[in-house]
């Protein structure tokens, strides 16, 4: 079984995405629960890799039977298995909320079983391309499966019609010269080294050490990655992005997608490319630029008005916190990213689907359009609360761990990037005090309309989401809270094989 | 002192927490509600008096170490100081629950459920900080308190209640923010960051570092406890219904800020540092100027519980004074004022709440006659006024005596001045209070005492506080407590410290 | 456990429980009264031993007599069952309550065996003639009653702060005599100075009694500066700077007296003046000079509660208490009047009465001492007391020309007490080895001699020669005199609202511009992120820094990249 | 002056110049003040010390310090 599943994780998915339209054209009724158990199908392997790479170590899978170096090869370890997991699992969390539908937009296109069909196959195919990102050992395969996932998401965005078609076009135009750079830097390093495996590159980069093309593909690989994973000032794609995906994909791709770029550039420049000079250079400017994105977006999200913008600023913020712990490069920054990544998924993920689903509702995306829900659905707000207090970090919520092991990472690192990535970190979480907490309180104590001191309680209780979105809210934050609780042995898990894989290359660098 | 690993310190600050869910759920049946808050209050209760015998005897429950971050464990130690402020919390949250029931019943409030539950939350949250054996459990234990009160400031839910009530967030997460980058230091440079006896900071780090450490805990840790210039919350949340100001004044928030600069200066830093880096003198002008400065406050509020609350901004500061002093005496009368303040404050904003419930007036200059028409209520009033102005046979007698006494041993005499006229202030703005409510004639005859829910809790939190005032040591052993805290931290002080005693 | 029940206080402290669970049951009957004869009684039967407990590792002796304690106790217990009598007919539980407290502290002040025990009940006695006097019932005693607290407060701060840095610096936990001229002498000198009047710091004194109840006012005017006097004498005997200032005490409550128009505010200046000679007389230091304080003392106390009385007596028969509206009411009252004399004639020291055997080993101290000025002044003092308790007083208020004030008649309780403490007044007076015998200090005095009588009545007559030929002069007219209390009653009160008013205005500043910086930063955040936007289309596309932005950046980033190198290796 | 006063004066001057013969022929020694030992010494100071203190009290303290009843009225009362 261990040997099937790296290929189940990636091929699963890959075929669904074909399979779902296809079930949805011919059966109808069984679209939802076809995708559903190939969902959870997709999260058993991811979990069973998981598992099996905690209990026996890393996996290494050659694609076909054709070893590296020249063959693709899937590599699971601590790492990529826990992207993978969280990546699976989130999915598992959208497909549930798809049966929502993506029309609240007016202008969409009505609903049908075939459309339904192909928006989950375009979700399928865009987990299919995330897994092979973190899976994948190959810099050129890696290239394929970011191509594959940025299609799959720009169906995703534009599906919501109206201006949300708007933002998939600007989406992939940022997505396409993000690609091209990487694709750039990708030849490059193939022309310097004649190799496009990640383990072979990483023995072969000495010896081109001196070579200036190398520092060029390093840049344009970094600058391609950075784009993707909106690291400041290159995140111009991803407000609208999210503002305007419709709820269930927006709850997805809010989560995961920008993480496991995120992902891909720790994968190349904390490990693969750490060696060079160009890498720890760049390294070092993208602590600084982390510590910007920070801060403007925490500034930029007390500045907003409407939830989801705000989430989605928010989002900014903390894609500069990973971007500072995978710079630093040490392994409690690499623990804290990493664990920033879990905590501000599964947050993120409740906080869209919620507030999603209450625009859509409420029929408006202002503060004021959450006023009096903490009386008619108190379950779902405090679901929604614990995802706020996790990304402000109050503990014992995931987003505290994330937040101490990083704060503890930027003293440990020292001298001005260090002070700053700590001071940064923590007006952050001043800023999202602010901006959660404007929220939470006209959620839980003001009562909606323009009469704030009338009686609240008259309105019948009832739940605000409807239930595909209510339960990816409460079971996403049920999460956070046990992430936050078990943040130990999450640690143990990942650690030990983050610091023997970066041991094990600059053990094969001469 | 030796461990005793138990899961007692777990059950008495979990007692709160489980019953959180319980009350939620119970919303339609006010009785069971209400029910579920006594049980846990027993339940803690009974868990903090179980783990005093063992403190009596030099020992401590400690609970086992969850693994939660690298070298700091989420772990609770039942020492005494967190005993003394355990068992109070305890027997006040008792106090204050009956008296909520009644409040609430006899006003008629919305929003019951929800604020048995949170105070439930916060009370768990204050007995986590108490017992917290680290600093990241403190930490944590006090975030989960603000949070917890939040709801209970903003209870009555008007547009003004509602700023108070950023006003309240504003002050004390921000706070929180910077104990957090605070306690993340202080792990780094010491793994564990284990609060010890005498502090464990001596030597970790350059005395300019150290320094800033400190500044970034005391904020932390100060904005809660009210210090000059972070009070402004205080007064503020004054909007908040009479039992969560008693609470958040007697037990909760600013009484786990004040506890949390005792833990700062005698368990994280240590008096001894502190005298190294400096330290000591600033503290204590802070605490000196916050203690004058609300005092005269207070002398020029008409409002009643501002009135109070501007009182215990003046009166925490004390508990700081006695941190900043350092001297074995200064730090037993600190850790006694959390005792003595505590009861003698919750009886005052027992009776400010029961004239609320029984007449609606919230001014002080609206008293008039009172004092005939609910003679228990006013007595009780009495007991705690005085008991605040330190007039002896009431236990603020015994800690302001304890911490000028301190001082003196560090030759600090300008404290004595300070305390006297602090003494004297106190009574220039609590006596009046009992003057126009007792003795001058009232116009309306029909005010009656409220009922027996609401007059029973300050009676007996001033029976508590006399019999406190005459023996220190009954009951629950407070002041032995006190002195043993003390004096463990005493024990790892230079001599000029503990010199000079009579 | 015995003890306790011997401690007289405790008797007085048991009534207070009984005032209150009789209230409603019995309301007539006079606890006061029997409290205060089981108290007497106690002390009459003699009580020896000690009573102590531990407190927070303090050792506290509740219980230590002497002889000087015990004579100070007597006197309290006298006195008290006194006040209970002439006020049993008025007095409610809460007065009845406040005095019993009262007078229960101040006997414990005085058997207090050690510093601690002192200090507790000195500010017990401090709080409960606060309590007395508000019971005065009107708005003039709240407020002085206020005044009254400051000043004791500030008193209580000193000896807090005193004894303070007397135990800190190693002293002694029992009480003694204080080493002469180190901070906690001069902190502890102060507060027993507030207490014992010594004027600048005596205008409480006169501010408040003659607002409180006639009945409260026999209580106030015997037990705070008494027990100021005890301790002067425990803790200060010999210290010289008592002397000159007990003398000119002694003369400066005169001479207000003669002034003053409110009968029990003169009777209050007479208070001043009479602790002068006790103060003096501890400033002297000889055993007989000490003794002559004591005994005055304890004259000093029943013949001041008789005056007070007396006085209560015309303010109850009337509602009148200014002389300038009395007068000509002596026939309606005759025995109150009769009563009252004895008291004048006391405090005048004249021969037969209490103050002629005490007053008198005052003046003969400071004889013997040589000390001429400050015998001189006492007798000037005396010449004054007479001139104006003696027959200013008497003369305006229950003689003089009638006013066509309506008199009730008295009721036979205040009557009787009066009776008693005239009797008592005569009794000491008549046989002066009743008192002699309980003096604590190795002195013996034989007051009855003929030229010390015969001086005595010279200058009496004297007087009332005076006091006949000028007064038209000494006619009382309304209106108030100014005292030191104007310091604290105008500047201070000014200075302490200008503070409050101050500090009270902050906060809301402070608040504003907190506000406004909030705005401040919000508005600029949102300039920021919608550079140019009209407010209604903020939701809308923000920070238009998006796709051209994303694509200059990396363009940059490339290009530099690209330059870097080449600058580098241009080949 | 009537007749009535001029007789009642005399004799209270005559009575005090009894007492003072006496007592300056009991001889007895007396403190040392001066006004004992000097004839009409007591008696001096009597009328002395009382006329001085009318006088000062009256005339000069009472124009300094009187003030109207409601002088305090008004001024801020804690």
């Amino acid at each position: 079984m261990r040997e099937l599943l790296p290929g189940l994780l990636v091929a699963l998915p890959l075929v669904g995405a074909a399979l779902v339209p296809l079930v949805a054209a011919l059966f109808r009724r069984t679209t939802r629960v076809a995708a559903l158990t190939l969902h959870a199908a997709i999260f058993a392997a991811a979990l069973g890799l998981f598992w099996s790479a905690a209990a026996a170590g890393p996996i290494r899978y050659a694609v076909g039977g054709w070893p590296g170096p020249w063959g693709i090869e899937l590599w699971f370890d601590g790492l990529s298995t826990l992207i993978a997991l969280l990546v699976a699992g989130m999915a598992c969390f959208a497909s549930f909320a798809q049966t929502f539908g993506p029309d609240r937009d007016r202008t969409a296109p009505a609903s049908t079983p075939l459309r339904e069909g192909l928006l989950r196959g375009a979700l399928l195919l865009l987990v299919g391309g995330l897994l092979g990102i973190v899976a994948t050992r190959d810099v050129f395969n890696l290239f394929v499966f970011l191509e594959i996932s940025s299609l799959a998401a720009y169906t995703l965005v534009a599906s919501g019609g109206g201006r949300s078609t708007v933002a998939a076009f600007r989406y992939l135009l940022a997505g396409t010269a993000a690609g091209s750079l990487y694709l750039f830097g990708v030849g490059f390093l193939y022309a310097l080294t004649g190799t496009l495996n990640m383990d072979d590159l990483a023995a072969r980069l000495p010896s081109v050490e001196a070579d200036a093309a190398l520092t060029v593909a390093v840049v344009l690989i970094a600058v391609g990655l950075s784009i993707k994973a909106a690291l400041f000032p290159l995140h111009g794609w991803l407000p609208d992005t999210y503002v305007y995906t419709p709820t269930p994909a927006a709850g997805f791709i809010a989560a995961v997608m920008a993480k496991v770029s995120a992902y891909a550039l720790l994968r190349l420049l904390g490990e693969v490319l750490a060696g060079t000079t160009a890498g720890a250079v760049v390294l070092e400017i993208m602590i600084w630029l982390g510590v910007a994105g920070v801060v403007a977006g925490g500034v930029l999200a007390v500045a907003q008005r409407a939830v989801t913008r705000m989430l989605a600023w928010s989002s900014i913020s903390a894609m500069g916190m990973i971007l500072i712990g995978v710079g630093m490069g040490s392994a409690l920054a690499i623990t804290g990213a990493l664990f920033h990544m879990a905590a501000h998924a599964l947050a993120k993920g409740c906080l869209f689907f919620g507030a999603g689903g209450i625009r859509a509702l409420e029929d408006g995306d202002g503060v004021d359009r959450w006023a009096g829900l903490g009386s008619r659905a108190p379950w779902t707000l405090a679901a929604l609360t614990v995802a706020a207090l996790s990304m402000i970090g109050i503990p014992p919520t995931a987003g505290f761990f994330s937040k101490y092991y990083l704060l503890s990472a930027s003293i440990a690192a020292g001298g001005p990037a260090g002070i700053a990535a700590f001071a940064a970190i923590i007006l952050s979480s001043l800023l999202a005090t602010v901006y959660f907490l404007r929220v939470l309180e006209a959620a839980w104590f003001r009562t909606p309309g323009d009469a704030p001191e009338a009686d609240s309680e008259r309105r019948p209780p009832g739940p605000v989401l409807p239930r595909p979105l209510a339960v990816p809210v409460v079971g996403l934050a049920v999460l956070v809270l046990l992430t936050g609780i078990f943040a130990r042995p999450f640690e143990r898990h990942v650690l030990p094989d983050w610091e023997s894989g970066t041991a094990r290359i600059s053990a094969e660098a001469p | 002192m030796t461990d005793i690993v138990s899961l007692r310190p777990l059950l008495a600050v979990g007692a709160g927490l489980a019953v959180v869910l319980p009350i939620l759920l119970s919303g339609r049946r006010p009785a069971l509600r209400e029910a579920w808050t006594f049980v846990a209050g027993a339940v803690q209760l009974g868990a903090a008096l179980s783990m005093l015998p063992a403190a009596f005897a030099g020992a401590a429950h400690v609970s086992p170490a969850l693994p939660l971050l690298p070298g700091m464990p989420l772990q609770f130690r039942a020492d005494p100081l967190g005993l003394l402020f355990l068992t109070l919390s305890s027997v006040l949250w008792l106090a204050t629950s009956s008296y909520s029931v009644g409040y609430l019943r006899s006003l008629g409030l919305k929003h019951q459920t929800g604020y048995f539950a949170a105070f439930a939350a916060a009370v768990a949250a204050a007995a986590g900080v108490a017992l917290a054996a680290n600093l990241v459990t403190f930490l944590i234990c006090y975030e989960v308190l603000t949070l917890a009160t939040w709801p209970l400031v903003v209870h009555k839910r008007t547009s003004g209640v509602l700023g108070s009530g950023r006003s309240y967030l504003a002050y004390t997460l921000i706070a929180g923010q910077l104990l957090l980058g605070a306690v993340v230091w202080a792990g780094t440079l010491v793994p564990g960051a284990q609060f010890t006896p005498g502090g464990f900071l001596a030597g970790a780090a350059s005395d300019g570092v150290l320094r800033v450490l400190f500044v970034l805990l005391l904020v932390g840790v100060g904005s809660k406890a009210a210090v000059f210039p972070l009070h402004g919350w205080l007064p503020a949340a004054m909007v908040a219904p009479t039992p969560v100001s008693a609470l958040l004044h007697a037990v909760a928030v600013v009484k786990a800020g004040a506890f949390g600069v005792l833990r700062l200066t005698g368990w994280v830093f240590g008096p001894d540092l502190m005298h190294d880096l400096g330290l000591s003198l600033p503290l204590a002008a802070l605490a000196a100027g916050t203690i004058l400065m609300a005092s005269l406050r207070a002398l020029g509020e008409d409002h009643f519980k501002r009135r109070l609350a501007y009182s215990t901004v003046s009166q925490l500061s004390y508990i700081v004074l006695g941190g900043a002093i350092g001297t074995p005496l200064a730090l037993a009368g600190a850790a006694f004022h959390i005792v003595a303040h505590g009861f003698l404050k919750i009886t005052l904003f027992f009776c400010a709440g029961s004239v609320y419930a029984a007449t609606g007036r919230e001014h002080i200059s609206q008293l008039s006659g009172l004092g005939r028409a609910m003679p228990f209520t006013f007595a009780a009033f009495g007991v705690g006024a005085l008991g605040m102005a330190g007039i002896p046979m009431l236990p603020g007698f015994i800690s302001k005596w304890n911490l000028a006494l301190g001082a003196l041993d560090d030759h600090q005499v300008w404290v004595v001045a300070l305390l006297v006229v602090s003494g004297l202030l106190n009574l220039a703005y609590y006596l009046p209070i009992l003057r126009i409510a007792v003795f001058e004639p009232g116009d309306d005859r029909r005010v009656r005492e409220p009922s027996a829910w609401l007059v029973a809790p300050p009676v007996f939190a001033a029976l508590a506080a006399i019999v406190l005032g005459l023996n220190p040591d009954a009951g629950a052993r407070f002041w032995f407590l006190a002195e043993s805290a003390a004096q463990s931290v005493a024990a790892h002080a230079p001599e000029f410290l503990t010199g000079g005693l009579p | 456990m015995s003890a306790l029940f011997l401690h007289p206080a405790f008797w007085l402290f048991i009534g207070i429980v009984v005032v209150f669970a009789n209230r409603r049951r019995m309301p007539g009957m006079p606890v006061g009264v029997i409290v205060a004869l089981g108290a007497l009684l106690a002390l009459l039967r003699g009580v020896e031993g000690t009573l102590e407990t531990t407190v927070a590792g303090f050792r506290l002796v509740w219980f230590h007599a002497d002889r000087l304690s015990l004579l100070f106790a007597l006197v309290f217990a006298i006195v008290a069952l006194l006040g209970f009598l002439y006020g049993s007919h008025r007095m409610r539980a809460g007065e009845t309550a406040a005095a019993l407290l009262y007078a229960g502290s101040a006997i414990a002040t005085v058997l207090a065996g050690d510093w601690i025990t002192f200090f507790v009940f000195w500010e017990a006695m401090a709080l409960s003639s606060l309590a007395l006097i508000w019971q005065g019932g009107t708005a003039g005693a709240r407020r002085a009653g206020m005044r009254y607290l400051l000043v004791h407060a500030t008193g209580g701060a000193l000896l807090f702060a005193g004894i303070a840095l007397h135990l800190a610096g190693g002293g002694e936990t029992s009480l003694g005599a204080l080493a002469s001229d180190s901070p906690p002498f001069w902190l502890i000198l102060g507060a027993v100075a507030i207490n014992a009047a010594i004027p600048p710091l005596h205008v409480w004194l006169t501010d408040a009694y003659p607002e409180a109840s006639t009945s409260g006012s026999v209580f106030l005017s015997a037990f705070t500066t008494k027990t100021a006097v005890y301790a002067l004498l425990r803790l200060f005997p010999g210290t010289e700077i008592l002397v000159p200032l007990g003398a000119a005490m002694a003369l400066y409550g005169v001479v207000f007296a003669v002034i003053e128009n409110d009968i029990r505010r003169l009777l209050g200046y007479h208070i001043v003046s009479q602790v002068g000679y006790m103060v003096a007389a501890v400033g002297i230091g000889t055993p007989l000079a000490l003794n002559g304080a004591a005994s005055h003392a304890f004259s000093h106390i029943l013949y001041k509660a008789l005056l007070f009385m007396g006085a209560g007596a015309a303010i109850e028969a009337t509602g009148l208490r200014r002389l300038s509206d009395l007068g000509g009411i002596s026939r309606q009252m005759r025995f109150a009047v009769a009563m009252y004399a004895v008291g004048a004639l006391s405090i005048s020291g004249a021969p037969l009465f209490n103050g002629f055997i005490s007053k008198s080993m005052i003046v003969s101290a400071a004889g013997e001492e040589h000390l001429l000025w400050t015998e001189l002044l006492l007798v000037l003092a005396a010449v004054g007391t007479f001139l104006s308790v003696g027959l200013k007083l008497p003369w305006f208020a229950f003689f003089g020309e009638r006013r066509g004030v309506a008199v009730r008649p008295l009721p036979t309780n205040l009557l009787a007490a009066m009776g008693i403490g005239g009797a008592l007044c005569l009794l000491y007076g008549l046989f002066p080895h009743l008192l002699y015998s309980r003096l604590p200090y190795l002195a013996t005095y034989a007051p009855y001699t003929l030229d010390h009588v015969v001086s005595t009545a010279q200058l009496l007559l004297a007087t009332g020669l005076v006091f006949y030929l000028a007064r038209k002069t000494l006619a009382p007219s309304p209106g108030l005199a100014l005292d030191t209390d104007w310091l604290y009653r105008i500047p201070l009160a000014r200075a302490v609202s200008a503070t409050t008013g101050a500090l009270a205005g902050v906060g809301p500043v402070v608040s504003t511009l907190r506000g406004e910086a909030v705005t401040r930063l919000d508005s600029a955040a949102r300039r920021l992120a919608a550079p140019g936007a009209p407010p209604r289309r903020r939701e809308s596309f923000a920070f238009r820094a998006s796709i051209g932005w994303t694509v200059l950046f990396a363009a940059v980033a490339v290009v530099i990249t690209w330059l870097v190198v080449w600058l580098r290796n241009p080949g | 002056m009537s007749r009535r006063t001029v007789a009642r004066l005399g004799v209270a001057v005559a009575a005090l110049t009894a007492f003072d013969v006496i007592g300056f022929l009991s001889g007895a020694e007396h403190h040392g003040g001066i006004w004992n030992s000097v004839p009409l010494g007591d008696l001096a100071l009597g009328v002395l010390g009382a006329g001085v203190l009318v006088w000062f009290s009256k005339r000069i303290l009472k124009r300094l310090l009187s003030r109207p009843e409601s002088y305090y009225d008004g001024t801020r009362q804690p």
